[in-house]
């Protein structure tokens, strides 16, 4: 069959890319090749706009046992602990079929992080949706929610944690990033760098279908016109299938059949069998006669390009296949050698043992491209917000307007549907600055959290990148956890488009800031290019999801007042930066000015600080402030405890809304026991740090002196009821 | 009026309960099972005359609701 | 005492439980679903999760195990036997308990902690707590609405085998304090000669404060009794 | 040999399903909808020559897994 034009535009592949290949090749490709290099090369695996960029962020630290570059990204946590874990999106699918789109979004990082062979222990999701008004949110919302659950849920590892939020940026491209954590012992972790030529290549898991393929389903279709069947179906994912899928390679891990393992993700056979030829500098031979097949007829097209969900590629040691075997029988999964590797450093395709495609290894990889994209970068804007514009408002009609907002709500109806306590290690859920999972049968503990703040990244990309990173850094801190490390999901619009390269650039210049200052080097992550329509792209979204470390929970420190009149200090300076800020958008619509700045030096001396404080047991209870500033940040650790406070009006305070709305960063709210604050201020002190004592816990009522007194139920309620209204 | 809708998966569309459900079945030593495929159905009384109407509404519904016609396909029967 | 959990493909709250039960000081045996013979056990456990990842009907395929005809036989002999949530549906749907559980009536998963009264603490898996006493315990089940017919319900009530039910934090039976829809706000279940207990709540992820509370612990340590 | 077999739940017990599935579809402004219950559907094939033979394997199946003869009844049909 002629490869003409139109087919390789449909193989998603610009024309100097084809002649690329025809270079690299020195022929024309078959179809069969052409739809490889077109699965390897697309942005999704090859990276191709972002590799540059990506390579400058700080990637190493004392910590860091497996940067990016393999599955998932693997930290030291100490006693032969290592924590894997890695973050992924799964957004054009989930705004196809939100159910099935989370659910696999879910299965497939899954897979990433028990690959290596760690047991997953807790489950992470960063959801982003459009205006509520906007007809198809709810549906989406609904599907999302109950997808990342039915998926969780049924294979037993716990959702702890997330962010879930509206803006109109996300109307026609919803975002679904899902991150999952393991854990594993230092020295029985798995890569999926081959070694050893004439060694198997097992297939384990659920069989392949025609899920999911791409390129392939359109061009098939010049096959068949009239075929509505050869439409690219949606995975389907199936959660009981993966967890048996977990069992079965957490077993055989038990000891060295082993080789290198990676799981059937994006581009599934593809991928994987030469990411681990690559990786080995080998060759692959594959016979795909021998492919589990749910369907009849399928061609080695299909089943290279299949993205059906719940599989794996394992390279087994020699002798090993019958112990190997008996291991996935047990599980009634399939487990089927389909070849071999070489030292050809070719990947092989047979089919009735005639050769159907052969394709240099390095011509899929390390020779695919790489673009030096055209980008403009913003000019911050220096305008500054003046308040004076907007008309008088009630702090405590703010208050209540922000709360009952869906991006402030309690997220009590999405959290209810996942299941947290299942593995019985989970010591705070989701509500809290970041959830905590013990490590079974061992004192430590891990934090972990995910933030993004689109807003800030639009305004100012670079100034954004810094904030999520500090975010998230300053959620694992108030648990009292030390961080270590981070993945991150970038999810940006369309990298052809300078001003979108841009934002990209600029934002993982932030991030890398912000990385390098707080030693907070970045393990795995995932970029997802081209959210949105060609005319509007997405707000820049970059996700950062965080790991700390607890080296003895106790009885862990949250975000709820524990007791009555103890005092309420605020760490870290207060300039009442409104721009960008929650409460003009949530009181006047109004989305503008500069984000908050984000100074690093008292960014790291804030928060070591109060994690000193935190570890030497000094503090009751702690909470990062963040969007909404002072107010919100006070009435979370209300209404989460059920307890009141009062704060007392400073003569200082110039103004109040600026006061309590504003967004500076770098800040905690810590209450004290009163016969421990002298002890407390002592060390704020010598560490330089700018602290006020702005008031104290009392019962049932959320004071402002002199400006507002409200029954914590009150508040409660108002906080309660978007979700279950809408 | 009373109408019967039947929701089934797509063809190429993964069908785990089938498949599970298959296996218990072979299991079970029910052996010449070929394939078996498992979807929804559901029964639906509704307050009109017309059957065309009628059927109209009930077309109305599995769009908007009973089927998610990216994965599944329906069928509406007068029972 | 010896214990046995039952171990399902899909079953997931088998280490949780096992954890609990060694925790407490019982003999534990992990035993596969393929296997033909049970350890000589005092108590059965069936464990919560997705066993066959809850396809047809929760419960159902696990119900037709090889091992389920041992349980049984177990069961009849006075063994004592706990379904946990999956472990209950598992158990009506093996006909050891009668009624059956379906979708919460919001057909949602639900998992939080609510509260259950000890409605019958004079048996063997509930001699340590106090009458009517309130414990705070998880919930986490698509299926949990328990129904049953009205024959039955009479004879549940009539013999007192209701042996959960859900309420407020001070103990009022009510709509609001049912959080899935089942009958009579049951949570759980005894058979008549009581040596069966099926319920929803998972008792074995209430025995450590670090993470929730210990309001689980007394089922185990009556059963040990 | 093709069948197809409905189960549904019995008409004194409550579907939990169904009444949602039927709150939903007034809000949605199918207001003359009386009723909706939702069950199950699924389509076999069976290797088996004589009708008669498969419909009783079939009818097992169904005894044995397909439907719960406590709360659930089902109707098998040849498609
Ligand atoms: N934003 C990022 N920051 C750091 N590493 C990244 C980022 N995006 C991707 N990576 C790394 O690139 C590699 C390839 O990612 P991906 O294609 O998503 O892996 P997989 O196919 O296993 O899902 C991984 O090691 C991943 O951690
Ligand atoms: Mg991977």
């Amino acid at each position: 069959m002629e490869i003409t034009k139109k087919i390789i535009e449909k193989h998603g592949l610009k024309l100097e890319e084809y002649k690329n290949i025809q270079k690299l090749m020195r022929r024309d490709p078959n179809l069969l090749e052409l739809g490889i290099f077109s699965a390897m090369w697309n942005e999704h695996c090859s990276y191709k706009s972002s590799r540059l960029h990506l390579k400058k962020l700080p990637t190493t630290g004392n910590q860091v046992i497996q940067g990016p570059g393999e599955n998932a990204g693997v930290i030291d946590i100490g006693d032969n602990d290592a924590i894997v874990f890695k973050i992924e999106s799964h957004n054009h699918p989930s705004y196809i079929e939100p159910y099935q789109g989370a659910a696999t979004g879910v299965g497939g990082i899954l897979r990433d992080v028990f690959t290596m062979g760690a047991r997953p222990i807790a489950l992470l999701n960063s959801i982003h949706f459009g205006s509520p008004e906007h007809p198809k949110t709810k549906s989406l919302l609904n599907g999302v929610v109950s997808g990342i659950g039915g998926y969780g849920n049924c294979i037993g590892i716990p959702t702890v944690a997330g962010e879930t939020k509206f803006n109109e940026t996300y109307n026609e491209n919803i975002l679904v990033n899902a991150m999952a954590v393991g854990h594993a012992k230092i020295d029985r972790i798995f890569y999926s760098k081959a070694k050893g030529v004439g060694k198997a290549v097992v297939y384990v898991g659920s069989k392949t279908g025609r899920d999911g393929i791409h390129g392939a389903s359109m061009a098939s279709a010049e096959f068949d016109e009239n075929s509505d069947e050869k439409k690219p179906t949606v995975q389907v994912g199936d959660p009981f299938t993966e967890k048996l899928l977990l069992e079965a390679c957490l077993e055989l891990m038990r000891d060295d059949s082993i080789i290198a393992i990676q799981d059937m993700g994006a581009a599934g056979l593809t991928s994987s069998s030469v990411e681990m030829a690559s990786k080995g500098s080998l060759g692959i031979e594959l016979e795909l006669d021998k492919v589990p097949c749910r369907e009849e007829n399928m061609t080695p097209y299909e089943m290279m390009l299949s993205e059906s969900q719940e599989r794996m590629l394992i390279i087994l040691e020699d002798g090993k296949e019958d112990h190997a075997r008996k291991i996935f029988k047990k599980w009634d999964l399939d487990f089927v050698v389909i070849g071999k590797t070489t030292n050809t450093k070719k990947l092989t395709l047979k089919f009735n043992k005639v050769i159907q495609g052969e394709i240099p290894i390095d011509a899929l990889a390390s020779k695919a491209p790489v673009y030096d994209r055209k980008l403009v970068r913003k000019k911050s804007s220096n305008s500054k917000v003046d308040i004076k514009k907007f008309g008088k408002i009630k702090i405590e009609d703010a208050l209540i307007k922000i709360l009952s907002s869906p991006n402030h709500s309690s997220k009590n109806w999405i959290t209810e549907q996942y299941d947290q306590m299942v593995m019985c290690d989970t010591a705070k859920k989701s509500g809290s600055d970041a959830a905590i999972i013990r490590i079974h049968n061992k004192d430590k503990a891990i934090a972990v959290s995910v933030d993004s703040s689109a807003n800030y990244c639009k305004a100012d990309p670079l100034t954004g990148g810094k904030q999520i990173v500090c975010e998230n850094w300053r959620n694992l801190i108030a648990v009292g956890a030390k961080p270590l490390a981070i993945t991150n999901c970038l999810n940006f619009g369309n990298p052809e488009n300078k001003v979108i390269m841009g934002e990209f650039a600029d934002c993982l210049e932030g991030i890398k800031k912000a990385c390098e200052f707080l030693n907070y080097p970045v393990v795995s992550g995932n970029v997802s290019f081209y959210n949105g329509t060609n005319k509007k792209n997405i707000f820049p979204t970059p996700v950062i999801g965080g790991v700390g470390l607890i080296k003895k929970l106790s009885e862990p420190v949250s975000h709820k007042f524990k007791e009555l009149n103890s005092v309420i200090i605020l760490v870290g300076k207060t300039f009442g930066h409104l721009g960008q800020s929650c409460f003009l958008k949530e009181n006047f619509s109004v989305i503008d000015g500069k984000p908050p700045e984000i100074n690093l030096i008292n960014e790291k001396n804030n928060g070591e600080t109060v994690l000193e404080l935190i570890n030497q047991n000094l503090i009751n209870s702690a909470h990062d402030v963040s969007n909404g500033g002072l107010i919100l940040a006070l009435s979370e650790m209300a209404i989460g405890s059920n307890l009141g406070l009062k704060v007392e009006k400073n003569k200082n305070l110039r103004n109040l809304i600026e006061f309590f709305f504003g967004e500076d960063q770098g800040r905690y709210i810590l209450e004290v026991k009163r016969n421990k604050l002298a002890y407390v201020e002592k060390i704020l002190k010598s560490y330089n740090i700018h602290f006020e004592k702005i008031g104290f816990t009392q019962k049932k009522y959320f004071e402002i002196e002199g400006e507002m007194k409200t029954d914590i139920n009150d508040l409660f309620k108002i906080n309660n009821q978007w979700y279950n209204n809408y | 009026m009373k109408f019967s809708v039947t929701v089934t998966l797509k063809k190429d569309v993964l069908d785990p309960q089938g498949k599970v459900v298959q296996n218990t079945l072979i299991n079970l030593g029910l052996d010449n099972l070929k394939e078996i495929r498992q979807g929804k159905y559901f029964e639906i009384e509704i307050d009109e005359k017309d059957q065309n109407t009628a059927k109209k509404k009930i077309d109305l519904m599995c769009k908007k609701l009973l089927a998610n016609l990216i994965i599944e396909n329906y069928k509406i029967s007068k029972l | 005492m010896r214990s046995s959990v039952i171990v399902f493909p899909g079953s997931n709250c088998d280490r949780d439980i096992s954890v609990a039960l060694e925790k407490m000081q019982f003999k534990n045996q992990m035993v596969w679903h393929k296997d033909t013979v049970l350890p000589k056990s005092d108590l059965i456990v069936i464990p919560g999760g997705f066993s066959y990842g809850d396809y047809l009907r929760s419960g159902a395929i696990a119900g037709k195990s090889l091992i389920i005809d041992e349980v049984i036989k177990a069961a009849n002999s006075g063994c004592l036997i706990l379904g946990i949530c999956n472990g209950f549906q598992i158990l009506t749907e093996t006909g050891l308990l009668k009624g059956t559980l379906l979708r919460n009536k919001n057909l949602k998963f639900i998992n939080k902690d609510v509260n259950i009264k000890v409605t019958n603490n004079n048996t063997k898996f509930t001699s340590k707590y106090k009458a009517n006493q309130i414990l705070k315990i998880n919930i986490a089940h698509n299926e949990g609405n328990y129904f049953t017919d009205r024959n039955h319900l009479d004879e549940l009530c009539k013999d007192n085998l209701i042996a959960f039910k859900y309420c407020d934090e001070k103990g009022n039976i009510n709509m609001e304090s049912n959080p899935n829809g089942a009958i009579e706000n049951i949570a759980g279940i005894y058979n008549p000669k009581k040596n069966i207990l099926g319920m929803m709540p998972h008792p074995e992820r209430m025995i450590d404060n670090l993470i929730s509370n210990t309001d689980g612990a007394d089922l185990f340590l009556s059963i040990l009794n």
